[in-house]
């Protein structure tokens, strides 16, 4: 009885574990079996291989996207050097990190005819960070605006038009920060007045120091990417410095009361840009992706995109948006009225976010750390 | 009943560590024979046996199994199968599925093995619980499986590491006499391992006795229970009342209990030596009265009485606080006043006592 | 009697104390599995309406498919290697003694102490240096050092149940060392290499922060699910919790039905 | 007489170092057990751990880590507040986590040694055991919901006319999660130590008149201390090195180490000064470790 017995149970169970693990199988290797496209990996923020981005050009070009989403560009860094060379073949990054990107070689050179530069606004013909020494390594492909965004029952949007609603007595515990130095420093470096807010020298500095330190007592919390979604939606905090429309243009989608204003200080902006990895094996497919994500309907598409929506460069693709979807484009500011956001950018009321210009990068890093632990 | 070793150990030494396990043992068992070792925990006589068995390797000396030289043959090559204290029956196999174990591991057919593993049940009358569990065995049961499956090989010799000591009295004897019938039934040799007297003495041709390491004595139940040859023996059997002093030289022993006569068999000790001489529990006698000149005697006080069966022991205490113990029969213990603290004389006859070594 | 009353009152105390303490144990797993049918994509009281559209939001993600198949792959591997590693440790203490043997031990059983942070910080560190981070075999090189410990020590318990002299009785009846081995050591601990293969199992689906450092493109669920706590707070990670949920309770308890039923046979009688 | 030969004779031969051993000590088959894992700890458990030693000596310039000897990341690292504000603090939580969670534990697994019946106790054991399948990250996740400000635990308090409470974002929450965390552990091990305890031992206490809550103090936990220890001491090594509830549940404030690793990583691929840190932390935990075990068999060794 005895061993038979163990030996059934033992049939059985490893039975089981290998029907277990072959239904659960299943969908993927059938999945791969019939199709069998060529597989293209992307280093990116979260949603840039999403299926409402990628979907039209996997199918057109028998491709599929395997991603792999970073939390920021440092661990972006920290992924490129960590893998072997060649290990993705598209990356996007965000501006300030493309020069990192190039002087350590991680990304191939792109040659500028390849694209329709000419199709961009002229402010993003020629980005900063994308040409080194008149080579081309990075294409900025949209962009967004930093300011105060803000829960709209707590704050009107008059409340909201000033960094200093931040220290605002009735939001005590309520101020949310996105976990970051440079957004977060270069907002009060606006506040202070600095003209461009990361190029200050050490009294400014030190200024703007002070200024963040006399904010630590508002602050509830230092939050990731998925911790700023969730702390605003349901109201834990009511006012986030750091971000803008990519937060809260979700949440708006989805009903939460929140929006981010540009203050009068100015607002900062963030670009995200595409660069083809050093060593890929396949980069001609990840060219052809580049020149699909920047042509005016691949532009349309980043706009929308569901995990978070932009600003997009080119202004053909601004036109198929007020085609497609004529509310979002509005939303945005994507319209050829007055006041739209190549306006305000020539208004000079947005500024570039960059990496510190008179200080080291692991200094302002370090007073970051030291205000959070405060 | 001599005849040719089946197993000779030729200077044994064991050691664990700084531990000594084993002292220089010399030892033959014959072909065919009971053979008995005994002793109290720790004195080597399991690590004798497992020697025997290939598991554990003797620090000295030569181990032979039928004239070759074994110590170097691990126990899987050595036929030398043995019936463990704990049993050690494999609980995730059946009755038979045990029985065949050796058979199986020695390559043997799986229709040959099932054939002869049901034999021995036959052999034990277990075969009605060939698919049982173990677990789902009595006590007596299990022994019989562990005896089966050892004997499946049918090998020369067969080791025996206290196997009785978890069964009840009962059982104990009926199996005892089980063992005692297949060891003649088979001719075989049994190298049986104890600490009960009972046992070792009811089944054994000879026994050997060990303490400490050392063989203290060989020989048949009636030789060393009538004349134990050392003061280990003689306590370890614990049958005897001892008494311990100094010779005069000229046939006595003075003990703090009194002077006795020594016995006459030639080996007088000399003056001054050392002496322990004994004398059976059952060779001493009690009376109320001073006994004759024929007898030497100790006077001493009643402290005790433990009944076993037939007769019953009566333990004394002597004036300088030893022990004594007396054996009668009921009839002659009904004539004395048996009471706590009664004062009455232990005798015995000067030619019924013998010497023993103080090692 | 006043006394009596109030040990009864204690007893209740206790029992009810027990109770609670199920209640936190539980209360995150019920809310997973409840909000995993909530039409919100953010969670709030009071709910939104009754749906199953994360259910398909998450069959239908390729991204999640491939997560799993890695998680599947990572972890059966993982648990085959590391209790077959655990078993010879445990096995190697239950009957050697050596030199060294307290620093093999350390070796064999201090890798879960380490926060999993530094473990996976250290890991791809090294690993990249040789070049084995950002495979599947990364994942799975890191899960075998701290799962074989816990294979150990569920070996080691077994054994130690084990009468010593069981193996000795083999050897003594023929059966080599690696027949010992394979007719009488691995029976008697099947039951505990079923346990260890299940347990080594569970602690790699459910590790993410070694997995996260060191996986690369080879993410497994759980690095999935940090990736959705990360980026995008989406109810596919209830989804996904309570799918793995049900899978791996539905193994553990058939896993436990069958052993049980194996020892569920009449016990001896004299 | 020897009362239990069976006793004496396994105890000399386990003193003895005497198990079902043989002759030859190293041989094929032994290594083939022994080795595996020893050569896999060493490879992939040692030598990362050896690795993160040389690396905490290398210098970063541009994002990019070169090698060298350098004692700059630890005299930077040990020379700031921060690094040491939040040692404290971590070391703080990490303990009062074990406390806590030790103190709440008890009682519950108390209840389940002494109060229920066998079936009653499988069946607790079992449930205790089902959280070690649920992901962490989920039950983490599903604890915001009710901590939040307009979560589920709020919603009773406003159904029954009570203020809100602020929870999320809190120590309290971070504590919440490492009881999430560590709490089942914490339990199973208390249990096993309480189920080995002779009941008689209790009996008698009651027996010598020692009252119902001083039989706990004074037999049950002196009896139990090596398991009630070592799962303070898991409670604690969990805590300690946990970045999930610090973030998820505390809002990433105040600033533990495991959140200061992640942040410096995050920031210029300071990964020599994560390395500090690191080592920092287990040094810690293995000084913590052999304290505690020193005091969990202190007077149990002869």
């Amino acid at each position: 009885m005895t061993k038979s017995n163990i030996l059934q149970s033992g049939l059985t169970r490893r039975a089981l574990l290998a029907t277990g693990a072959a239904t659960l199988a299943t969908p993927m290797f059938s999945r791969r079996a019939f199709a069998a496209p060529t597989e293209l990996t992307m280093l990116a923020w979260y949603g840039h291989a999403e299926p409402d981005i990628v979907a039209e050009f996997e199918a057109e070009n028998n491709v599929k996207f395997v991603p792999k989403y970073y939390t920021g560009g440092d661990n972006m860094l920290g992924l490129i050097s960590q893998s072997p060379v060649g290990t993705f073949d598209v990356i996007l990054s965000d501006a300030e990190y493309v020069q990192a990107l190039q002087q350590a070689g991680y990304v191939e050179e792109l040659t500028a005819s390849d694209y329709e530069i000419d199709d961009y606004y002229p402010e993003f013909q020629n980005f900063p960070g994308n040409w080194s020494d008149g080579k081309l390594f990075s294409l900025v492909t949209r962009f967004g605006f930093l300011g105060v965004a803000y829960n709209t029952d707590a704050l009107t949007e008059a409340e909201a038009s000033t960094y200093n609603v931040f220290w605002d007595e009735k939001l005590k515990g309520k101020v949310g920060h996105f976990d970051w130095h440079l957004p977060n420093l270069g907002q009060i470096s606006q506040l202070n007045g600095n003209a461009n807010p990361y190029d200050i020298d050490a009294a400014a500095w030190q200024a703007v120091k002070d200024k963040t330190m006399s904010l630590r007592p508002q602050i509830g919390g230092f939050f990731d990417y998925g911790g700023t979604f969730s702390s605003l939606n349901d109201g834990q905090m009511l006012a986030f410095a750091g971000i803008g429309d990519w937060i809260t243009g979700v949440l708006e989608k989805n009903g939460a009361k929140v929006r981010s204003a540009i203050p009068e200080e100015g607002g900062l902006q963030w670009s995200e840009c595409f660069s083809i990895g050093k060593g890929s094996a396949k980069a001609e497919l990840a060219k052809k992706w580049i020149q699909y994500i920047t042509s005016a309907k691949g532009q349309a598409k980043s706009a929308q995109m569901a995990a978070y929506p932009a600003l997009i460069p080119n202004q053909k693709g601004w036109d198929v948006l007020n085609v497609e979807n004529p509310a979002e484009a509005k939303r945005q500011g994507m319209t050829k009225d007055a006041g739209n956001v190549i306006e305000m950018i020539r208004a000079g009321r947005i500024k570039n976010r960059q990496w510190p210009v008179q200080q080291s990068l692991e200094e302002w890093n370090d007073f970051w750390s030291e205000y959070k632990g405060s | 009943m001599q005849s040719e070793p089946l197993v000779t150990f030729n200077g044994v030494i064991k050691k664990f560590g700084a531990f000594v396990a084993v002292q220089k043992l010399d030892l033959e068992i014959h072909k065919g024979e009971f053979l008995a070792i005994m002793g109290s925990s720790g004195c080597g006589k399991t690590t004798t046996l497992r020697m025997l068995a290939g598991l554990d390797a003797p620090t000295e000396g030569e181990i032979r199994l039928s004239g070759k030289p074994i110590n170097d043959l691990p126990t899987w090559q050595r036929d030398t199968p043995m019936v463990w204290q704990s049993l050690a029956l494999f609980p995730f196999l059946n009755v038979i599925e045990n029985v065949e174990f050796a058979l199986k591991m020695r390559g043997v057919g799986a229709k040959e093995r099932r054939t002869r593993a049901e034999n021995w049940l036959e052999r034990m009358q277990i075969s009605e619980f060939a698919t049982r569990n173990i677990a789902q065995l009595s006590g007596g049961q299990r022994q019989r499986v562990a005896l089966a499956r050892s004997l499946v090989v049918e090998p020369e010799i067969l080791l025996l590491d206290e196997p009785l000591s978890a069964l009840d009295a009962h059982l104990k004897v009926r199996m005892q006499s089980v063992l005692q019938g297949l060891q003649r039934e088979l001719g075989i040799t049994f190298v049986y391992v104890t600490h009960s007297q009972s046992e070792a003495f009811s089944m054994a041709d000879r026994v050997v006795i060990m303490s400490k390491g050392i063989v203290e004595q060989v020989g048949t139940a009636q030789e060393i229970y009538r004349a134990p040859k050392t003061r280990f023996v003689a306590e370890f059997l614990g049958s005897s009342n001892i008494f311990s002093g100094k010779s005069d030289g000229n046939g006595m022993l003075a003990t703090p209990v009194g002077k006795f006569r020594l016995p006459q068999d030639g080996t007088s000790p000399q003056k001054g030596r050392s002496t322990t001489m004994v004398v059976l529990d059952t060779r001493s006698h009690l009376s109320v009265e001073e006994p004759g000149s024929e007898f030497d005697f100790v006077h001493a006080k009643i402290i005790g009485e433990e009944f076993t069966g037939a007769t019953a022991t009566i333990y004394l205490e002597a004036e300088d606080g030893s022990e004594l113990r007396v054996q009668k029969d009921h009839d002659t213990l009904a004539a004395l006043p048996i009471d706590v603290g009664q004062p009455l004389y232990v005798s015995w006859r000067p030619n019924e006592t013998h010497l023993v070594s103080d090692a | 009697m006043n006394d009596f009353n109030r040990s009864r009152f204690i007893e209740i105390g206790l029992r009810f104390y027990v109770v609670l303490s199920f209640a936190f144990v539980f209360a995150p797993i019920a809310a997973s599995f409840i909000f995993s049918f909530n039409s919100d994509r953010f969670p709030s009281i009071p709910l939104g309406a009754f749906s199953t559209e994360w259910y398909r939001a998450v069959a239908n993600d390729p991204l999640v498919w491939d997560g799993l198949g890695n998680t599947l792959f990572v972890g059966i591997i993982v648990s085959v290697v590391s209790t077959a590693l655990g078993f010879g440790a445990a096995y190697t203490d239950f009957r050697y003694r050596f030199f060294g043997k307290p620093v093999y031990m350390a070796l064999a059983l201090l890798p879960p102490t380490i926060p999993v942070v530094i473990l996976g910080l250290a890991m791809l560190a090294y690993l990249s240096r040789i070049n084995l981070s950002g495979q599947s075999v990364s994942v799975i090189i890191a899960h075998i050092v701290i799962c074989s410990p816990f294979a150990m020590a569920i070996s080691r318990l077994r054994l130690s149940q084990m009468d010593p002299d069981l193996e000795a009785a083999a050897w003594n009846l023929g059966a080599s060392e690696w027949a010992a081995m394979r007719y009488v050591i691995v029976p008697f601990c099947l039951p505990a290499i079923f346990g260890a293969l299940f347990i080594t199992m569970a602690v790699s689906f459910d590790e993410f922060a070694i997995a996260w450092f060191v996986s690369g493109l080879n993410e497994t669920l759980p690095v999935k699910v940090l990736g959705f706590l990360q980026g995008q707070v989406s109810p596919r990670i209830n989804v996904i919790g309570t799918f793995v949920f049900v899978t791996s309770m539905t193994l553990v308890i058939i896993a436990q039905i069958l052993l049980t039923r194996q020892t569920r046979e009449t016990p001896a009688k004299d | 007489m020897p009362a239990d030969p069976y006793f004496k004779k396994t105890s000399t031969r386990k003193m003895l170092g005497e198990c079902p051993k043989m002759r030859k000590r190293i041989s094929l088959y032994s290594l083939t057990f022994s080795l595996p894992l020893f050569i896999w700890q060493v490879v992939f458990f040692v030598f990362p751990l050896a690795f993160l030693v040389a690396l905490s000596f290398w210098t970063v310039k541009n994002f990019r880590m070169q090698p060298d000897f350098d004692t700059i990341n630890w005299v930077t690292m040990y020379g700031r507040s921060i690094f040491w504000q939040s040692y404290g603090l971590t070391f703080a939580m990490a303990a009062a986590a074990s406390v806590i969670t030790s103190i709440l534990a008890f009682p519950c697994s108390f209840a389940i040694a002494f109060k229920l019946g066998p079936k009653a106790r499988q069946l607790a054991i079992f449930m205790m055991v089902i959280p070690f399948f649920t992901s962490y990250l989920v039950r983490v996740y599903s604890w915001q919901i009710f901590l939040s400000d307009n979560g589920i635990i709020n919603g009773f308090l406003a159904l029954v006319g009570l203020e809100k409470i602020a929870m999320l974002n809190t120590v309290f929450a971070t504590m919440i999660g490492y009881l999430t965390l560590c709490f089942p552990l914490v339990v199973l091990l208390q249990l096993f130590s309480l189920m080995f305890i002779d009941r008689t031992l209790i009996e008698a206490a009651h027996n010598l008149r020692c009252g119902r809550l001083r039989t706990v103090f004074e037999v049950v936990i002196p009896s139990a201390r090596v398991g009630l220890v070592i799962a303070a001491l898991f409670c604690f090594i969990l805590s300690f090195g946990d970045f999930v509830s610090p973030i998820y549940l505390g809002g990433g404030d105040p600033t533990t180490l495991s959140i200061l690793i992640t942040d410096t990583t995050k920031s210029g691929q300071q990964w020599p000064r994560a390395a500090v840190i690191a080592l920092t932390m287990i040094g810690t935990l293995l000084a913590v470790a052999f304290a505690a075990i020193r005091f969990a068999y202190k007077g149990r060794e002869q």
